[in-house]
This record gives structure tokens, sequence and C-alpha cells, in this order.
């Protein structure tokens, strides 16, 4: 019985997804109405006016700002999410623990060599994300799982010492504070919320402020990794 | 000029073939070995061999490039990673008390 | 059109998201997921978007599988 | 229609990832089996978006500053 509802549901859902792709516009046309209005656009004068060279950050952060506005502070509320499920009501199972298995010299040195050099690939990505791909989500993530493995390897003090107590909360919530913060600049300068400088003269802070939003965003987003993994882990 | 091309063609064509080969050879390790430590062992030659070559030979087919140096430091990331993940792995198996496989009578392996 | 080398990609991302939907062990459907999740990275790669690759490849190649090994430790390894 | 379908197999590929999500949220108890479903879907709508911006011939944005360049609109939504 749940079976054949299931079946059904399939079909359900999946002729009209079938037929709506069938009478798409052939995959990759030069003509695609998705290539010939905005995007056209967005491809030639993005570079000057929004003050990125790679033209998608232009985009999530200066076209579409208010867009990763909302999206920056989701996930600085899917921390909150896990904060919610986790510590209030204690759903964290007491298994008995397993055999301790000490982590082996190898991997401690391993790691240690090249926790370094992770974390100087990391704010590479995020600084250099106005120029070549990469960016502030992309870089923060890479850095969320450097705090990881060393929270595996080199144990959960070690991993503590790269996040402590204090500056902890201001960190989650870098990503909305900063993006805010640029937000209101750009109210005082330009009258507009998030709204970017057009004159030529001030293009070195269109840019300016393009970079500050990625770093934001970068240390929000490995702060939020790091107390989600460290939530979860906690025991 | 054009020796030099052939050269650096050739050398890539070597580095890839010997790649490519450790890939195949690993990948029927994985699939043919008996137990989980000749696996393992089987997968961390193919990552570091295998991987190491091609991102050489891909390294020298870029020549004098700054993107080539990016590769290499890639290839040495890779080389002093993935020796690490196999002794992490096999080391873990061992402590949590998987017994390694002996020959026994009976025909084919599995594990 | 897409080339041979897209098809077998499309081909693999169905194949490992069957394996890791139908697997019962759910250790086993987590690496399977890693591995959905580093050849989707691969498509997009070839697709041309580098951005939404990197974010893959550290998101759901790195700290997805993580946090399922994690939650899967706290409880139980079987399905049911 | 065939045709058509055969031309859009990127486009067919994401409609069959979206449905193997779908079957896994919808008749998996499990919750770890459904997130991998949800997770599923989430990057086959994201392969979706990816693939309506490939244009013949292009590459990514800000690697070949030439024309021919691929579309860079649909795939920022997919950041994230």
């Amino acid at each position: 019985m749940k079976k054949a509802l299931v079946i059904v549901l399939l079909i359900v859902a999946a002729v009209p997804l079938v037929a709506a792709v069938a009478g798409l516009p052939p995959h990759g046309s030069p003509s695609n109405p998705t290539y010939t209005h905005v995007s056209a656009y967005y491809l030639e004068h993005g570079a000057e006016e929004a003050g990125a060279e790679n033209i998608v950050t232009d985009m999530i952060l200066n076209y579409r700002g208010f867009d990763t506005n909302g999206e920056v502070t989701v996930i600085f509320t899917s921390l909150a999410a896990v904060f919610g499920v986790l510590l209030l009501t204690g759903a964290v199972a007491r298994k008995p623990a397993a055999p301790e298995i000490p982590v082996s010299m190898v991997v401690r040195f391993i790691a240690r060599l090249l926790a370094p050099f992770i974390a100087i690939f990391a704010v590479y990505v995020i600084l250099n994300g106005h120029i070549s791909p990469g960016g502030g989500f992309q870089g923060g993530t890479v850095l969320g799982a450097l705090y990881i493995t060393v929270s595996i390897v080199l144990g959960r003090d070690e991993a503590r010492r790269l996040l402590p107590r204090g500056p902890k909360p201001w960190l989650q919530a870098a990503g909305p504070l900063t993006f805010v913060g640029v937000g209101l600049l750009g109210l005082v300068l330009t009258g507009y919320y998030l709204g970017f400088p057009t004159t030529p003269a001030l293009a070195w802070l269109r840019t300016a402020m393009i970079v500050v939003i990625e770093i934001g965003i970068g240390v929000g987003g490995a702060a939020v990794l790091a107390s989600v993994y460290e939530t979860m882990e906690a025991d | 000029m054009s020796g030099i091309d052939a050269v650096i063609g050739a050398v890539t064509a070597v580095l890839a073939g010997v790649g490519a080969f450790f890939f195949l050879v690993g990948t029927l390790g994985i699939l043919r070995l008996p137990d989980f430590y000749c696996r393992t062992h089987a997968a961390t030659k193919c990552d570091t061999i295998g991987a190491g070559s091609i991102l050489l030979a891909l390294a020298i087919f870029n020549r004098l490039h700054p993107e080539s140096l990016k590769i290499i430091a890639l290839a040495a990331l890779v080389l002093l990673s993935s020796p690490t993940a196999g002794h992490a792995l096999a080391r873990a198996a061992f402590r949590t008390g998987l017994v390694p496989w002996q020959r026994t009578g009976a025909k084919g392996g599995g594990s | 059109m897409s080339s041979i080398f897209d098809l077998t990609l499309i081909a693999l991302l169905i194949a490992s998201a069957l394996l890791a939907v139908r697997s019962k062990d759910l250790l086993a459907a987590t690496i399977i997921f890693s591995t959905y999740s580093l050849v989707m990275c691969l498509v997009w790669m070839h697709r041309g978007s580098p951005d939404v690759a990197m974010t893959e490849a550290a998101v759901g190649a790195g700290i997805t599988t993580i946090l399922f090994l994690v939650a899967i430790g706290k409880t139980t390894r079987l399905e049911r | 229609m065939l045709l058509a379908l055969w031309t859009n197999v990127d486009y067919v590929a994401s409609v069959v990832l979206f449905c193997i999500g779908l079957y896994c949220v919808i008749a998996k108890n499990n919750l770890i089996k459904k997130f991998i479903g949800l997770n599923i879907m989430e990057t086959s709508v994201f392969a979706f978006i990816v693939a309506m911006g490939v244009v013949e011939g292009g590459t990514h944005p800000s690697w070949e500053p030439a024309p021919g360049r691929r579309t860079p609109t649909p795939y920022p939504r997919a950041l994230s």
C-alpha cells in the first residue's frame, strides 16, 4: 500500500518535470534566454560597474547583495537551530564510550605540518575571491575543515585554543555583522542600504567593501562550522 | 624550439602513462585483494604514485608558468597526505581488532 | 550535445545516488554519498562553474561527511 | 520528444537525480537517509541551474576575457 503510494507520488512528480525538460530550449545554445537578456549586460558591464573582476563575486555581493545578506543570516540561524536542538533538549545520546584509540605520531606530525598551509590556502581563497574563483563561502568552509581536522587529530583542547571563548560569539556572528556594517556604510554614502558608490573615483572603495564582506563571510562561516562540529561532538 | 616541444610532450606522455597504470593497478587491487589491509595498501599506492606522477606531468606540460608551481605544491600535498591517510586507516583498523587475512586452504577470498 | 565525458559523469552520478539510497549500512551510505558529492563537484567544474565546485568539494565531500560520521557515531550504524 | 530529451540529457539527469532524492525522502524512515535524499535533491537542482548557464564552447567568465563566455547569471544562486 505504502509502496504503491510512493510510486504514484513519484510518477506525479516526474511526468511534469520530464515534459518541462523536453520543452526547454536546446542545451548549450547561445540563443538561450538565460544568455541573451540580463547576463549579457552583467558580462559587459560587471567588471567596471561592480568593483570585482570575478563577475560571480560581483553578482552575489553587489547586484544581489540583499539575497546574500539573507543567506548569511540563514547560515548564522542554522547555528542557533543546532544549539536549540542539541543543547537545550540534551538530545545527544550517551552511548558507552568506545575504546579510545590514540592518534599516532605520524598523523599528528603531518597535521601539525600541514595546518599552516591549509590556513594560508583558506586565507588566499577568501582574499582572492574578487579576482579568481573563490570567496568567503569557499574559504570559510576550508577554515572550518581545518578546525575539524585539528580537533580530531590534535585533541579538543588544542582546537579550543583556535576559537577562544571570549570573541567566539562575535566570530560566529561575523558574517551578518559585517554585511550590515557595509550596508550601513552604503546607506551613509549613497542613500541606499547596501548601495555601492558608483563614481569612478571611488572604485577602490567598492573593491574594499567587497573584500571586507568576503572576510566577514569567511570568518563567520568558519566559526559557525567549527561550533556546529564542536556542539555535535561534545559529550 | 620544436625539439624542446617534442621532449616535453614525450615526458608528459610517459608520466601520464605511468600515473594511469598505477591507478589501474590500484583499482584492480581494491577490487581483488582479500582483506582491508591489502586494499588500503593498494589504494594508498595508487593515490600516491598515480596522482603524483599525473600532477607532475601536468606541471611539466605547462612549462614555466605560475600554474605549474601550484600543481607541484598540490603534488607535494598529495605525497604527504595520502600515505598518512593510509597509515591512519590501517592503524585504526588494527587497534579496533581487525585480524589480518592469512592464507587458508579455502579457495577465494572476500572479507 | 554532451560529450562522452559528460555522459560518464552523469552515469556515475546516478549510480552513486542509487547506491547511497539503497544501502542499508548508514556508514556505507555516507561514504558513497561523499563519492556522489565529489562526482557532482567534477560535473560542475566541467560545466564551467568553479565557485560552486569549490564549495561542493569543501562542504559536500568534507564537512557533511564528517558531520554524518559524528551523528552515526552518536546513534546507530544500521538502518532501523 | 525523445530527441529533445536526448539534446537536454543534462537536464534529464537532474530530473532523475531529483526523483531519486524524492524517493529517498518519502520512502525511508531513517533520518540520516532522509537527509541524504534531501541533499541529493538539492544538488540536483543546483546541477540544473548550472547546466542552464552552459554555453557551447564557453568557459568561466573570469578565466578568459573573450566572447563566447559562459553565462554566470544562473549559478551564483547555487552558491551556499
